[in-house]
């Protein structure tokens, strides 16, 4: 096992390995940009060093740089998280090569499924299946017969692509044309690639994940299924497990294809096949990531088992801890991205700093945070705040715990989602189960502020203007000194009703 | 005594009595019975018609920040000047920066007509394009800001004034 | 179901309830003494209304004065929660007579179970094993002969007592008459009452006790066994399910035994049978508490039953969701009270106010606190602040979770057992399982802080000595303005390795 | 500069010089490299040596409190006189209410003698009896309680001198 590892991230996820290291006994080394210096991550490891610039590359993208620092730090193992270098395989190769083990996949495999038209191929070959699309780019001559045979609606992806740049629903024949040229600028300009793919465009998809988990010994296993279609701005906001959308077949199906897929790549740590699925459960592979994702903790509240623990278990040469059969599905898990920006405004990030906050507790909730009072939301980093994950006995439990916890919730500096959340948890829809990505743009309602929060709100303000410091107490002093009390015993009749 | 807040483009009225240890407040529409408690630093127990409200609330000069239910509210204590322009003004929206970041395109110019819900214009910030809107019918007034423009939040960038408002 | 539950206690326990029941979609309404005013439940609760003094005899434990308000705000239940009235035959009478349900056992189970003597019988007629001893108040008289009879070391317990009062230990005959006396005046003066019974002492004695439900439907189940052998001042700290010390088949002997116990008075709702049990396994029936139990969280993370639920919809009348075949133990679970109290000194209650709290977080961590920054422990109630919670996979992985918690969890202001208990989480008598009641005493060197510790501190002392303000920075603005920092870009080099 | 700090009975001697963006630190026996980072309100960050430490800390006049690890810390800045008291009259032993109380009974009286470990009063506070105790052999010099006083933290009890201590 590792003595010491170098986490190569910030925020929550940093956090979250550096939970799993110190329940491991593993020594921690932090890194920080010098925006991060007063970050959660830094004084929760055992050590911590200063990588550079707050922009990622001056810091947290200069592999080579953290690699020196785990060299000088004497860290036998680097964990990347997620983002930054996770899916680099030229940063795995390098560690290696430094004898630095890189926890996560070997670089072969990193390299063989990032690329989304390679592992399209891949997918293929082990007989996954696929979106009806192009194998690979579109020629601009064979477009409009590619694009006939697919059928519409249909999707035009840029290969190099990710986050929505380089993507275009088109509908019908005649706006065909004009897209694919759109698609192409955009794609060349955000990833220096005009490449593009088509696949037919499946109507209130679904996003379907199956968590997987090797060891370099060769087991895969999967631990089910987890949904994710609550989305906006193409990126997740919602997430669930098991899917109330799957059935029982589907999923020892989806399972199955997973592992296979896995397996054709010899992958060993935690990875996710992402499939779309429509709403008679035809799924199709969309791609996979090769890394710890975001969302890994809902896995981990249905099975018991620890994936992060795990990752850092088989890097290290041990074999999986659990078999297949193992394996069950223990109630229902939901995770809510707690995220500093403005729904009321197309959900743009809003930067800030966070003056007061107060994280939900009690059972069955689970808040990955890297929240503290005075915790600054810049532009340089992602705007999630926290992510806030419960368990309950089934759907309808982690619902109503859910939207119990959001009520405890309070983030005082910043615009947040957690009033839309707060409305999410009670819409008949998302209740039903009956969810694709489309559910917030058909939802817009949850959007709006509910008129009677403004007058609590506007109640609360207009004391507060009475009171000339902004300190109101009504009772001078709230606290009592017991012993003077018992001998001047008074009756305070302060909303009492005797 | 009566107090007014403003927020967004609208004001609100109250008027405050101290009752027993907490308020009587009273607003055009209803009147409520409440006590306001400090709790800690920036959190608040409200008990409003026997009915209990936690509430986190910074009050920095003339702006009250106030968290109640996921939402943050931010109120500004009008001037007098304020409360007569908020009367008239409404046919004018100053559209300003939303967040520090990057002009990528200015879509319109001093004079153009612009209908409600039109684009005027383009930044980026945190990877994500963003387009701002005219929030009425009328004419762009001002720009004061082009393309590749860095700007801070809150920054003015475009003027546009309802064709029957008086500035 | 219930439309609105009074919840007649405050605290942990208050805020236990109270998110119970928003999970279920019940209104709660909360009642505070003055002291109370800023606490947690009060802001938790839909309606809140102050009952009087601080001190319990003037607010929590006038039962006419609560129901009162419950009837004023239309409650249909009341929980009471664990202490105050929660196990007052009379207030539950009360109740009922008042057409509120009392979220309890009947009247008459509190008031068979609640005299020590009284449950005793009971369990004697049930065929739970006893500690060999008297069968009921031991009469001057005839106490040497049946001390002889009973054989040393033998104990003398109040027969109206608990937490400690009243209690001596004897080894041997010439100490006998002396303790006998000392024990009945101590008696008389706490209860009132002078009645003693004497039992053999059990050497190295654990304590085991079995969670149990019952329903109004006549089925009763248990939910295997907490250990809580790890007591100071005969108080529990630490609790764990399941016990390190208990066999399958014990545990199975055990449950049993509970179950025909609970139904011998038709019992409902949750409650607790408690055992003394020898290293050997040999258990003996102590008592029976009718109530929701401090440490019922840690049976809550084994079985994902989650017992307050459970209370409330059995009182209203619903069978149990769950049958005794479908319960089955998950991992491990842990629970440390941390308490404002001096380890240094005899466990002392340490009131005060606690000026800064940060909560552990993260992945099978609970934490069911009252805690807020300003929260001040008076003398009027337990100096209990916080239940940490933790879960994990097997006992191990719990016991590491809970150091990490530990080490996570800040209180400024107050002294508290936290350092004791993150030294007993390392140690390696404890990690082995061999526990008993007279652990913390034969193990006084966790008591000792180390002089490491005083070290660090001290060094930050020196540093914020320098400080005239207290406020140190030796970074003036941690916080960086990112659009005029990219026009400077300057390079710091704080703890930089480049 | 050089510093003291008080805790308990023990003096500890520091000498600090500013060094980059921290401090080097010196005590009798090791040297340290330390940067010591306010977070939020009463949190703060120390790197020392490399090795990161979070720390809690609250300043208030002459007292300070810090958490760390579980274990409050509570320092005292020595005045000049302390520093000489300090060092003679390790021998005293000024015992006082470990919290608001009652006093139950008080077992010695001015006059007495006591073995360190001795019980010299019983005092009731939170449903629990204590027995305070001598920490020193000496003799028992002043009484401030008598039995059923109720007493604030802090307030003096009993003082026992060693028999060879000057006071």
């Amino acid at each position: 096992m590792y003595k010491k590892i170098l986490i190569a991230n910030r925020g929550e996820i940093a956090v979250r390995i550096i939970r799993a290291c110190k329940e491991l006994e593993i020594k921690t080394v932090a890194v920080f940009s010098d925006a991060d210096r007063n970050s959660l991550h830094v004084n929760m490891a055992d050590e911590a060093y200063n990588i550079g610039g707050p922009l990622p590359n001056e810091s947290y993208l200069i592999g080579d740089n953290i690699i020196k620092v785990a060299k000088k730090a004497k860290c036998d193992g680097i964990h990347p998280g997620y983002g930054f270098l996770s899916e680099n395989a030229e940063f795995a190769e390098k560690c290696i090569k430094n004898k630095i083990d890189f926890i996560g996949p070997s670089a072969e495999a990193i390299r063989l499924m990032g690329d989304k038209i390679t592992s399209r191929e891949i997918a293929k070959a082990a007989k996954v299946p696929l979106v009806p699309g192009t194998e690979g780019e579109v020629k601009d001559d064979e477009a409009v017969d590619v694009a006939k045979k697919i059928g519409f609606p249909l999707m035009i992806k840029a290969s190099a692509g990710g986050g929505g740049k380089g993507m275009r629903l088109v509908h019908q024949m005649s706006d065909f044309e004009n897209s694919l040229k759109m698609a192409k600028s955009e794609a060349k300009s955000a990833f220096n690639n005009d490449a593009v793919f088509i696949e037919r465009f499946i109507q209130e998809p679904r996003h379907i994940e199956i968590q997987i988990l090797g060891d370099k010994k060769g087991n895969v296993i999967h631990l089910f299924e987890r949904e994710c279609s609550i989305q906006r701005r193409h990126q997740k906001v919602v997430e669930e497990a098991p899917s109330p959308g799957v059935s029982k077949k589907t999923r020892e199906l989806m399972g199955k294809i997973a592992v296979k897929l896995a397996k054709k790549v010899s992958y060993s740590g935690a990875g996710t096949v992402e499939f779309i699925m429509d709403q008679k459960e035809n799924f199709y592979f969309l791609e996979m990531n090769t890394r710890v994702q975001v969302e890994h903790p809902i896995t981990e509240m249905i099975t018991g088992i620890d994936i992060v623990k795990e990752m850092i278990k088989v890097s290290s040469g041990q074999p999986l801890s659990i078999k297949q059969k193992d394996i069950g599905i223990n109630g229902h898990a939901i995770e809510c991205r707690i995220c500093a920006e403005d729904p009321n405004n197309n959900f743009i990030p809003s930067p800030g700093v966070a003056t007061y906050i107060k994280s939900p507790q009690g059972p069955g909730v689970r808040d990955d945070s890297s929240l503290f009072n005075g915790y600054e939301v810049t532009t340089f980093y992602d705007p999630m705040l926290s992510k806030l994950i419960v368990w309950g006995k089934d759907r309808n439990d982690a619902i109503k715990r859910m939207k119990r916890a959001l009520e405890e919730y309070i983030v005082l500096g910043l615009k947040t989602n957690l009033g839309f959340l707060n409305r999410l948890m009670d819409d008949k829809d998302f209740i039903s189960g009956k969810l694709d990505t489309g559910f917030i743009e058909k939802h817009k309602k949850l959007l709006k502020v509910p008129k009677e929060n403004l007058e609590i709100a506007s109640i609360a303000g207009a004391i507060i203007l009475d009171s000339a410091s902004g300190e109101v107490e009504t009772i001078k002093d709230p606290r009592f000194t017991p012993w003077k009390y018992i001998a001047r015993r008074s009756s305070l009749s302060r909303n009492s009703m005797f | 005594m009566k107090y007014s807040l403003k927020i967004g483009k609208e004001l609100i009225n109250f008027e405050l009595f101290p009752e027993n240890n907490g308020y009587r407040i009273e607003t055009d529409e209803k009147k409520f019975k409440s006590e306001l408690i400090k709790i800690d630093s920036n959190l608040y127990s409200m008990i409003l018609n026997g009915k209990t409200y936690t509430i986190a609330l910074k009050k920095e000069g003339k702006i009250i920040e106030i968290f109640y239910k996921g939402e943050t509210f931010i109120f500004e204590v009008p001037s007098t000047r304020d409360k007569s322009a908020l009367e008239n003004a409404s046919g004018i929206d100053k559209i300003v920066a939303p967040m520090p970041g990057r002009v990528v395109k200015v879509l319109k110019a001093s004079g153009d007509k612009v209908n409600e819900g039109e684009g005027v214009i383009i930044v980026e910030a945190m990877k994500m394009e963003s387009e701002l809107k005219s929030s009425i019918d009328g004419t762009v007034t001002e720009v004061s800001a082009k393309d590749g423009d860095t700007v801070d939040l809150g920054a003015h960038l475009i003027t546009v004034v309802a064709d029957d408002a008086e500035e």
